[in-house]
């Protein structure tokens, strides 16, 4: 058998008295679409700093392709396919889209330590990244500042940037958080088109989405994993009702 | 033992002058490197109060800290207000500006030669016990020291004000919302805040000297206590300005060869060991 | 950098002083180099005292010739700018002579560009030894820093002074006034029992006044450049009572700088100083220049040895213009400055013709209160002082 | 600017971005103008020059990248020092050489700084870079036998310039000297600023806590880019020794260090131009006042800051944009256009 694409042995993280993660093992299968539900507080964003090398684990390992990468910081995680995006955008306000994302691509290309040439002179860099652009529909805000942009576009290119490092392995940290149903229903469909071969692991409030576009889906509460399976008997899983359903009303 | 005692007096000055930047940049977040200009206006008012006039030194340190405080929030209804929203680099630029106006006023007002101040007799000389000489004047200061410390702590530590000020601070809109009038908030923190800058000033006179210099002299001191302590946090700048005073003090004694080498090399040393400081919290 | 620049020249324009005059009516034009801004403005204060009241003494002129004065602010320890502005009294107010120079790191700076262009410079105070050994067009009318401490160590060996503790500012003067003490004290047969060099921006004495109660020594020499420091150490030595527990005080006259005695105050009283000026030197010659002086200062500011340097360094400059004939060619002035001998305020003094560095008397002091108002009062002397400094 | 993004018309739309402008071309007119223009101001120029230069070193680490720091004059020093002992030590005179030793001298020191500096942020790493600052100030300070402290380090003379021009008192050869280093190191920091490297320290300085996850390491992009700003401060220190034939222990000096950071802030970070408009106006404004007024211009420099911070936030540059808009908008009658 073939080792999971991204994999979590008993990892656990602590701050201070409080636990945050607690020994969640976690396998996700190459080629899947993962969904990590669980309500406020249950340590799903932790789970994905963990995962991305943002946080040092307590204890506990994680694992990339069979590979442990514990040790590792974020940018050498990100140069073995794993890439993740921000619940909260983190973005570059006073650069343009094409600027931007020209920028993420050219650090995938190895490019990010060139100090002579121009950016912009990087032929496959522009035209890489101009496409992204035009995949991804803001082909019209290409030259705008991203400080001036709307939220919704502000989002997606939060995606963008993600993308452009052609993960293979994508983190996706409530990605449609705070945009309008009808919008995240379109980012959605244009993350399906364009990551038809990425492992994502998706972290997500709207249930309809999640059981619309994940395959597996994870439970976590309290910082530990209490169910995974389909997305059908995740729904239907009473235990999963009672912490996880009935509580997101009241949010 | 003296030694130990001279570093905590030392320490002690050095946070009373310095708390009130703990206030203005620590709390508030206004890179206020004028801080050292608000303290010499408190030195002056107290020299000029004693000598001039012949005032008791703790009325002339009160009214070193009033109007230290009265120049506090005249300068932030006129000006500083304008900056919060600006960058960090602006209020660089800004707060250097006063620091050169500053000091072209006192120049221009007193002179360049250092004030003298002549202290009351019962606050000179020393007490001597079998194992420890006490200098007066250094007891006066860390008894002034606690008691500031102590103050502070309640009044912006605990109180309703210090969470309106955090508030006010960290989510502007918010406190808006919740009903606090955010510049009243602002205006009184910045008062507090050039208040101890004055107190510190009338205060560090005797110790520290007093002419026109003083703002740029004392700037990297200030400083250091703040954000070895950690911004915003009193218990820091007070530990701080301890560690630093005994440090420096116990350095000059033993290897004064070293001379001060000592203070910088313990600041970058806590810094390298804790970037966000003694009691910062640390950013995630 | 067009328009900036621009607006640079027409202030030059507008403040400059224009070339008129020809023949004999050329003026003698001086670029007084100094401190008129910053914690050291009263330095330049202090030279335009002393140079404006011997040119109203002798109707603005030197030698017959009208006098013109371009003043440049080089701010304390300068040494780039202070180039610069040199360079630029040269070529630009083609100046005849440089004057002022308060720091020495500023006059070693002038002096290379005096050499080149050869342009006499007068140093009206930077009082580090190897200035006028730097450059042939260097003459010195102020003092060095070996000089006024040297006489200090001999003073107190004849004392009976064995044990002597050192403090001084951890910067070039400092260290040149330790060494000098130290020679001159060891020569006599006295020990020095411990030095400390303290950094210059000291906020608190009380660790090393400490550690030189704790040695217990016969005396304590300090130096330290005239402003906060004395009087920060005389209080703190004060607090802990040095002079109680039977250590003399000792110090160069930086210590008691007539400028800033008053701020000093009492402890200063007792502490004996060696230095080449005091405002209550006994001659009618002072009692003159300062009354003459103090009036030109205005009420802000009492005259000390920076004024008198000013004023003497005119008279040698008038003088050497006579001994030239009003020729104003560097090289001729810098032979007729050679050797000058002439009564100063502070007594008499003279260009050594061979290093152009003072000879003076440096006269030891006590602090005293004088109708009132506290005072150097000259009470030993030692005639004739060379910088030990020189071969 | 609506409408699709073809692949090839974006990097068309970009590919300019390295040609020099119109604006750019005039400015550099400048110290030719002032070359004929003040021929009695060289010295003045010169000294404009390596500020420009120094404060352009800044830009590179506070302006682009991010990094704060008031201690920059620690690689000005070292850079000033290793100038000044080549002649004075090794009887090596020549400036070229002088220059390079400089670099690498500073590139040595920032190398070797650059993982205290890394460790925090913000005011902690101000106020690390003033720790820097102040003990090597400290070192030279007790090492006077070495450097010659305050007064000076003796002998430092340089040979002609390619053994024809040698340092005249008018400053000429200085001043070409300073100002074609100046355009040489300015071209090449402006290539850096365009290039991917450069874009990602952009990137760093909008946000730090983002390029790890684009797989960039932030921290070893930081060392460089400190290491590459403190081989340019160095330069500039060494055109302050080779042009004034001197070096003291002020080339080391916290005010120094100040004065450069405001110089930058009062030009505008992050742009280069920022850091040669700030010192052309700073150091003119400084002379201008101290002829007219030396016992108080600093009243009025003071307050020209405070003007400047309410009245003209980001510098002049910053100032610049905002008045070029406001005509441009006016002229095209386009209102707000963004």
């Amino acid at each position: 058998m073939t080792a999971p694409a991204l994999e979590t042995r008993g990892l656990c993280k602590a701050f201070g008295s409080f636990v945050a993660t607690n020994a969640v093992d976690l396998r996700i299968a190459a080629g899947s679409r993962h969904a990590v539900i669980g309500p406020n507080g249950a340590g799903k964003t932790t789970l994905v700093n963990l995962l991305s090398g943002l946080f040092r684990p307590t204890s506990g390992t994680v694992h990339i392709d069979g590979q442990d990468v514990t040790r590792l910081g974020q940018h050498e995680r990100v140069r073995r396919g794993l890439t993740r995006t921000f619940q909260i955008n983190r973005l570059f306000a006073d650069m343009t889209v094409l600027e931007s994302v020209a920028m993420a691509v050219a650090e995938r290309q190895g490019l990010g330590r060139r100090f002579w040439k121009p950016l912009a002179s990087y032929g496959a860099v522009m035209d890489e990244a101009a496409q992204l652009i035009e995949g991804l529909r803001i082909a019209d805000a290409a030259h705008s500042r991203t400080r001036d942009l709307a939220y919704g576009k502000q989002r997606i290119i939060e995606i963008a940037l993600a993308l452009a490092s052609r993960p293979r392995i994508l983190l996706l940290d409530e990605p449609a958080a705070g945009i309008p149903t009808r919008e995240s229903r379109e980012l959605f469909a244009t993350l399906a088109d364009f990551s038809a071969d990425t492992t994502i692991l998706l972290i997500e409030h709207d249930m309809d989405l999640v059981f619309r576009f994940a395959d597996r889906v994870s439970v976590l509460v309290g910082g530990a994993l209490l169910v995974e399976d389909t997305p059908a008997r995740v729904a239907s899983h009473p235990l999963v009702k009672e912490v996880y359903l009935g509580t997101a009303q009241h949010v | 033992m003296t030694i130990l005692f001279d570093g905590i007096a030392s320490g002690m000055l050095l946070f009373l002058i310095s708390s009130g930047l703990s206030v203005t940049l620590g709390l508030m977040g206004i890179i206020n490197l004028a801080h050292g200009a608000f303290a010499m206006l408190g030195g002056y008012v107290c020299v000029v109060a004693l000598d001039r006039y012949g005032i008791p030194f703790p009325v002339a340190v009160l009214m070193a800290t009033l109007s230290a405080a009265a120049a506090g929030v005249a300068l932030e209804r006129l000006v500083y207000r304008r900056l919060y929203g600006a960058g960090q680099l602006d209020q660089v630029l800004f707060s250097i500006g006063l620091i050169f106006v500053s000091m072209a006023l006192a120049r221009w007002l007193f002179g360049p030669q250092p004030q003298p101040i002549r202290l009351p007799g019962w606050l000179q000389g020393q007490v001597q016990l079998p194992w420890i000489e006490i200098g007066v004047y250094r007891a006066f200061l860390i008894v002034l020291g606690l008691v500031v410390a102590v103050t502070l702590h309640r009044a912006v530590g605990v109180t309703r004000f210090g969470a309106r000020l955090r508030a006010a601070v960290d989510r502007p809109a918010v406190a808006r919302g919740l009903g606090i009038d955010v510049d009243r908030v602002f205006v009184v923190a910045f008062a507090i805040g050039s208040a101890l800058a004055g107190l510190g000033g009338a205060v560090g006179v005797e110790l520290l000297g007093l002419d026109p210099s003083f703002p740029l002299r004392y700037l990297v001191y200030f400083l250091i206590v703040v954000v070895v302590g950690g911004s915003g946090s009193f218990e820091g700048s007070l530990v701080a300005s301890v560690l630093i005073g005994i440090f420096d003090v116990a350095g000059k004694y033993y290897v004064p060869q070293v001379g001060s080498f000592i203070i910088y090399t313990v600041m970058v040393v806590m810094l390298i060991v804790r970037p966000q400081g003694l009691f910062g919290r640390p950013s995630p | 950098m067009g328009r900036s620049a621009r607006i640079v020249a027409a202030a030059f324009v507008a403040f400059g002083v224009s070339s008129a005059a020809w023949a004999d009516e050329k003026p003698v034009k001086i670029g007084v180099i100094a401190s008129y801004s910053g914690p050291y403005a009263d330095y330049g204060r202090q030279f335009d005292t002393g140079i404006a009241l011997y040119l109203k003494e002798h109707d603005g002129k030197l030698a017959g010739r009208p006098v013109e004065i371009v003043r440049k602010d080089a701010p304390g320890a300068a040494p780039d700018l202070a180039k610069r502005l040199a360079q630029e009294l040269v070529v630009k107010d083609k100046v005849n002579v440089f004057a002022g120079l308060d720091f020495s790191p500023n006059a070693f700076a002038v002096g290379a560009i005096a050499k080149e262009a050869k342009i006499p410079a007068i140093v009206m105070n930077a009082s580090s030894s190897a200035i006028t050994t730097n450059s042939p067009y260097v003459a010195r009318v102020s003092f060095t820093v070996e000089q006024v401490s040297d006489p200090m160590a001999r003073w107190a060996a004849k004392q009976g002074i064995k044990k002597v503790y050192t403090v001084v500012a951890d910067y070039g003067p400092g260290k040149d006034s330790e060494t000098a003490f130290e020679k001159a004290f060891v020569a006599a047969g006295g020990t020095i029992v411990g030095k400390v060099r303290t950094p210059l921006s000291n906020p608190d004495f009380s660790a090393y006044v400490q550690r030189i109660k704790d040695e217990k020594p016969e005396a304590v020499f300090f130096f330290f450049p005239s402003g906060v420091l004395p009087p920060a150490f005389l209080k703190t030595a004060a607090e802990r009572g040095l002079q109680e527990a039977g250590i003399k005080l000792i110090a160069t006259g930086e210590a008691t700088d007539d400028s800033y005695l008053a701020a000093t105050g009492d402890v200063a009283l007792g502490l004996i100083t060696s230095h080449h000026y005091s405002r209550v030197h006994e001659s009618e010659k002072n009692k003159a220049f300062f009354a003459a002086a103090k009036a030109l200062a205005g009420n802000d500011l009492v005259p000390s040895y920076f004024a008198v340097a000013a004023y003497d360094g005119m008279a040698a400059l008038d003088l050497a213009l006579r001994k030239t004939g009003g020729d104003l060619d560097g090289a001729k002035i810098m032979e007729a400055l050679k050797g000058l001998a002439f009564e100063s305020p502070r007594g008499p003094i003279e260009i050594d013709a061979e290093t152009r560095d003072i000879v003076q008397t440096v006269y030891i002091r006590r602090t005293e209160r004088v109708n009132g108002e506290l005072a150097n009062v000259e009470f030993d002397r030692f005639d004739r002082v060379r910088d030990p400094g020189k071969p | 600017m609506t409408g699709v993004v073809s692949p090839m018309a974006a990097p068309a739309a970009l590919r300019g971005a390295g040609a020099w402008k119109p604006a750019e071309l005039l400015f550099w007119t400048l110290p030719v103008i002032g070359w004929f223009a003040f021929p009695e101001n060289l010295p003045l120029l010169t000294q404009i020059a390596i500020t420009a230069l120094f404060a352009l070193s800044l830009d590179l680490v506070l302006g682009v990248a991010g990094m704060v720091t008031l201690g920059h004059a620690a690689f000005f020093g070292v850079g000033a020092y290793a100038a000044g002992m080549l002649p004075a030590y090794l009887g090596i005179g020549d400036p070229l050489l002088g220059l390079v030793a400089a670099a690498a001298a500073a590139a040595l020191a920032g190398a070797l700084t650059s993982p205290l500096m890394l460790r925090g942020s913000g005011l902690s790493q101000l106020m690390v870079s003033v720790g820097i600052n102040a003990m090597l100030y400290e070192a030279a300070n007790k090492a006077t036998e070495v450097t010659g402290g305050v007064d000076g380090l003796p002998g430092v003379e340089n040979t002609p310039l390619f053994g024809m021009w040698s340092f005249d008192l008018y400053g000429r050869t200085a001043y070409v000297y300073a100002v074609v280093v100046l355009l040489l190191l300015f071209w090449m920091a402006r290539r850096v600023v365009r290039s991917p490297f450069g874009v990602s320290l952009r990137g760093i300085r909008l946000n730090a806590a983002r390029m790890p996850a684009l797989g960039v390491p932030v921290n070893r992009r930081l060392a460089v880019v400190w290491t590459l700003a403190a081989a340019y401060a160095g330069v500039a220190g060494a055109l302050l020794t080779q042009t004034t034939q001197f070096v003291s222990i002020n080339v080391l000096g916290f005010d120094r260090s100040a004065e450069v950071l405001l110089i930058l802030i009062l030009g505008g970070a992050g742009h280069l131009y920022g850091a040669l408009v700030g010192a052309v106006a700073y150091m003119s404004i400084h002379h201008l006042l101290a002829d007219i007024d030396p016992e108080f211009w600093q009243f009025w420099i003071g307050l020209i800051f405070i003007v400047v911070v309410l009245f003209a936030r980001d510098g002049a540059l910053g100032a610049a944009a905002r008045i070029r808009d406001l005509i441009r908008n006016l002229i095209l009658g386009r209102g707000a256009s963004r």
